[in-house]
């Protein structure tokens, strides 16, 4: 099976191929290696990498990979290669970029902006306290705020929608 | 001796309290908030007591309800731990009316001592030389913006009844004044029910070194060296060593000796720290007293083998001493890592959840003082440690390749922890060779970081890819029509000449 | 110094030989059967390889098999750890021939040390008191019936190649010869390819103490210190501590110095131990010398400072010993516990199987040398030593109260482990009071436990109801028709007056 | 809900009432208690007996549990009163204890017996190692082999038949 790393600007073809149990050749670049992969411990894989051992810890939210090999943090995408011609093909959805959501579980202790407002990007636009520490989170695009999904004081999770900017 | 003791706190200090009480023979008594009815410190307790709802306000911080519960356990004593109500006077006050013994300094130390500015005056007068800046607390904006004018910016704010790094804002320019007082403030009222600051001259790339006294309330006291704090983000601190690099055996004593002259001042009883900062010609400059136990005493002990916590314990039963300053021997050295639920790649966002799975380091010279363990959710209200790691070595070259092996021994999934940063720093070189100051992380390391080329893309991107893979080849399995025998109803459409095989 | 090292082992020995080379800086070449993929010494290595099948004998025994290994991945030593190869002077002289540096003593020795009944004909000759006992191996039944009537009953049958409790057996009477001398044999036979065995007088009531050495190859050599090791379950050690409660300081120095002289007298190199036996006056036998690393070395690491791993690595790379014996100082106390994957309330049956939890403990002065982790499969091909839990304290009195405490932490679930009968040897009066001999836990011990009273059988059927309560309630929900509101299909049958709801 | 819990020869009925989440009323031979149980890792329970903690280790087989508290092993039979019933009504059934099983997962190093031969109870009949140890498992009755359903050599399971005696 064929993927596509792509990390910052350039983009890797992969190829793996299943040779046994829990063995794989991983061709890279034209290089060929034998992968010895097991996963140990819920994220966590022990990988032979021809004899050298790793310990990696593989993260994933969608196509998105953070990888953690002796305390480095390798991020970059990963796609099958034909979902990664299609989605190619549709173009980009640049408007995600809009959406403030929150990075973590936490508390809303203050809106820094009211709907209809006018945003710059990079402005704080909402305060959300987690492990009593506030963090003032960030517009990625300027703009108007178009709606507020959340109120001062509510509770949210990881992922909520807490407003958006048009 | 006391025969039950109750914990006032949660979380990995608790859990230390309770062990120092149950190797003591002492019954330990429990209290939690509705969201820790899983959390190691019930868990480790002899009883457990319910005290409120989740936010620390109206649980661990409700003063009427810790006592409360002592009365209706029998607890004779109270062991604050750090942060909640370790130096709250008020609270000191209510034991010492309700005949409950607080493990800690009385109501007047942690008056005097507590106070920032009290502090400062008390100590000055004591001849103790002090960082330039305010002695009382300031109210208004204006006041603020007028006085740092006058000493001249940069200056710090802190909240007068702060500690942990909460309410605390380096201000850098006039113009950044206003949103910093505010979010100091907002910290200090959250952290400390109390939203009082003060102003001190900013002193560049000092070193921050402490010292930890005991005293009884038989007059004895007695410094078990230095801590080297400097490695701190955000002016919180998140690495500690003894012995620090810089420290003479003169500085040493001539600091342990100011460290105990305004412990005596203030009467103090118990377990202290006084921090210092040591400038680049090492001068040093008490900063402030922590009238409580510090996350960080682990590190004495490890140099020392004095346990702390039971020496409070004692001392706070009446005994004496149990040792003499020239029986204090640093031997060795001693590193800690806090480990923190926070995501050092993504600008140390706060990562509360579910740990998904753990493995602890263990072997020779390590010392893990966790509140967690795997199967337990991190909750979003209270403090983001989740650990500390601390190592031994027979010096500081062994102590840090212990620290870096047994960081990369420790596996936490589900939350993000500081454990990779943690590893960095143990590699960066200036760390390594001791050179470094208060700044250091957020001056010199991320920018070097930032450059750092990392060694092996290659394997991460392979086991993502093997992983994506194994994904994928489980969904088409999952996706092939009943009695179908194969599983490539997904897979044959990426056949074409040279496509691996799939075994 | 080396830059790679071959570890000839695995669990909880591979893994701590890994960390020493890791905070040396020295690359680790692991070696694994195929059952032992996921094992902890390879997730730790830097590289790792596989040997073969699961049976020692097709794997970690094949001696063509490590060397292959050693030469192909570039190490230019071996670390052997304990049991496997680590005492068989074959291997030790195919390294020295193959030009790998084999950590631990000569071939030459091995020889003399390792087999013990070489071994008393050496120490004797340099004057060393021993038990009395055969100084050949014997070969047949009839040959050990006449010697044993000889000596007199009871005597111990000993694995010439022994250790570890392996191929050890005491006859009490001749009855039990023909079966005992079976088991050692076949025992000794699997665990050292070598099913010779001697005899020796037994010695009522001894306790055993054993002295650790340190030895270079410029001829210094060093004592660390006694290890009392009399708590034994069929004659094997069990807990060991140092000091040992009966050693004075005259006695400790006589011991060493005898330690030295046997060591010297084998031209001994790397670590080793002298095992004695010390009667109820006091007087003490050579018994065996350990020519290897032995499993309870930490409970020496942690009362000295001294860490033996390195020591070892350091003595092999032709240093000279770090520290001199007038350097080398006992602070405190230490205490070791193996823990076996063993059910102490069902006699000691082997329990291999799937670890489904873990909780290690933490804290001051706790150590835990493991080799497993949570979601690891412990095969059943071998020690069943899991992990060895050690603490300090400053004295006897704090170790024993910790080690109880740490105890009480460790959770480990899917298996049966000995934890628990570590806690009872912990609160047993005698274990406390140090009175004790190798024959207590066997003699004493057990039948106190046997009268003892529980005193938690309230709550141990509490928990058992409640769960049993919401197992029947989990599949009264699951059992019920679909679009069925309430769970009370099987519920109403037993419904009748006074009956609880159900919420 | 009502138990019968059998501790040697003693029974004592244990009734079970949910008073709220993760709270029951728990009353054996006529006391009443609150009890706070949370299942906190595998086996083990967090269980607040009034305002006492103790963390509790509940291993079960069919009706015989062995629970753990401060290295304390409980171990009695608990049955729903019901079942208990039923089961007196019907009766023990004695030729269980004829079946010699495997109590570890192991390898079968030795028979001592042979098919047909009559053994006495308490009689070694196999066997079985496993990490190193050679343990030697015994007839729980007196009787002739009827039956043995492995060969030397052989890797058996925890729980496997190893042999009948009739």
């Amino acid at each position: 099976m064929n993927y596509i790393a792509t990390i910052g600007e350039r983009e890797i073809k992969v190829t793996v191929e299943e040779v046994g149990v829990a063995r794989y050749v991983v061709t890279g670049d034209g290089k060929g290696h034998l992968v010895d992969a097991h996963q140990v411990q819920d994220s966590v894989w022990s990988i032979l990498y021809g004899t050298n051992s790793f310990e990696v810890d593989v993260q994933r939210r969608g196509d998105e990979y953070e990888v953690l090999i002796d305390g480095d943090c390798y991020k970059f995408t990963l796609m099958n290669e034909q979902l990664k011609a299609l989605s190619r093909a549709g173009g980009k959805a640049a408007a995600g970029k809009a959406l403030v959501t929150s990075p973590m579980p936490g508390k809303v202790v203050k809106l820094l902006v009211a709907e209809g407002e006018e945003v710059k990007s990079d402005q704080g636009v909402i305060v959300v306290e987690a492990m009593k520490m506030e963090n003032e989170l960030k517009a990625a695009v300027a703009g108007k705020v178009k709606e507020i999904f959340v109120k001062e004081g509510e509770v949210v999770e990881s992922g909520a929608k807490l407003l958006l900017v048009e | 001796m006391f025969r039950k003791i109750l914990i006032a706190n949660r979380g990995e200090i608790a859990v230390r309290v309770e062990r120092a009480c149950r190797e003591m023979g002492i019954r330990t008594v429990a209290v939690y908030s509705e969201v820790d009815r899983h959390a190691l410190h019930v868990r480790c307790a002899d009883e457990a007591h319910l005290i409120g709802p989740p936010p620390a306000t109206e649980s661990y911080l409700v003063i009427d309800k810790i006592i409360g519960v002592a009365k209706q356990s029998g607890a004779e004593a109270i062991h604050p731990g750090y942060g909640f109500l370790a130096e709250n006077p008020l609270f000191a006050e209510r034991c010492e009316k309700e005949g409950i013994k607080l493990i800690g300094p009385s109501a007047h130390s942690m008056r005097t001592m507590g106070s920032k500015t009290l502090a400062r005056k008390t100590v000055q007068a004591a001849g103790v030389p002090v960082v330039p800046g305010t002695v009382e607390p300031i109210a208004t904006e204006e006041e603020v913006l007028r006085i740092s004018k006058k000493i001249g910016f940069p200056v710090m704010l802190k909240a007068t009844a702060g500690g942990g790094g909460k309410g605390l804002r380096l201000v850098k320019t006039e113009g950044d004044l206003h949103s910093s007082l505010r979010m100091a403030k907002s910290e200090a009222k959250s952290a400390f029910s109390d939203d009082s600051v003060y102003i001190e001259k900013y002193i560049e790339n000092p070193r921050h070194v402490e010292i930890q006294i005991l005293g009884d309330r038989h007059g004895n006291y007695v410094h078990l060296c230095e801590r080297e704090c400097s490695i701190q983000r955000r002016h919180q601190k998140v690495i500690e060593e003894s012995p620090s690099v810089i420290i003479t055996p003169g500085i040493r004593a001539a600091m342990g000796k100011v460290a105990i002259e305004a412990a005596r001042a203030a009467r103090y009883e118990g377990a202290g720290t006084c921090e210092f900062l040591v400038d680049q010609d090492r001068n040093f400059f008490f900063l402030e007293m922590n009238t409580r136990l510090q996350v960080e005493h682990p590190v004495t002990e490890m140099v020392t083998g004095v346990d702390i916590v039971k020496e409070q314990i004692r001392i706070a039963a009446g005994e004496r001493l149990s040792l003499r300053q020239e029986e204090v021997k640093q031997t060795g050295h001693a590193i800690e890592c806090r480990v923190y639920a926070e995501d050092p790649d993504n600008n140390f966002m706060p990562c509360p959840g579910l740990i998904t799975s753990l493995r602890t380091p263990g072997g020779p010279g390590v010392r893990d003082d966790s509140g967690v363990f795997e199967g337990f959710e991190i909750p979003i209200y209270y403090d983001p440690i989740i650990s500390k790691l601390v190592v031994w070595g027979k010096d500081r070259e062994e102590a840090v390749a212990r620290m870096k092996r047994a960081l990369n021994e420790y596996v936490v999934t589900g939350v993000k922890t500081t454990i990779p940063f943690h590893i960095r720093v143990m590699n960066n070189r200036h760390f390594l060779e001791g050179n470094f100051d208060t700044n250091f992380i957020d001056r010199v390391f991320f920018p070097e970081e930032r450059e750092r080329e990392l060694p092996h893309f290659e394997v991460a991107v392979i086991a993502a890819a093997v992983q994506l893979y194994l994904g994928e080849r489980k969904r088409a399995i999952a996706a092939r029509p009943v009695g179908t025998g194969e599983p490539v109803s997904m897979w044959k459409y990426s056949g074409r000449p040279g496509m691996p095989k799939i075994l």
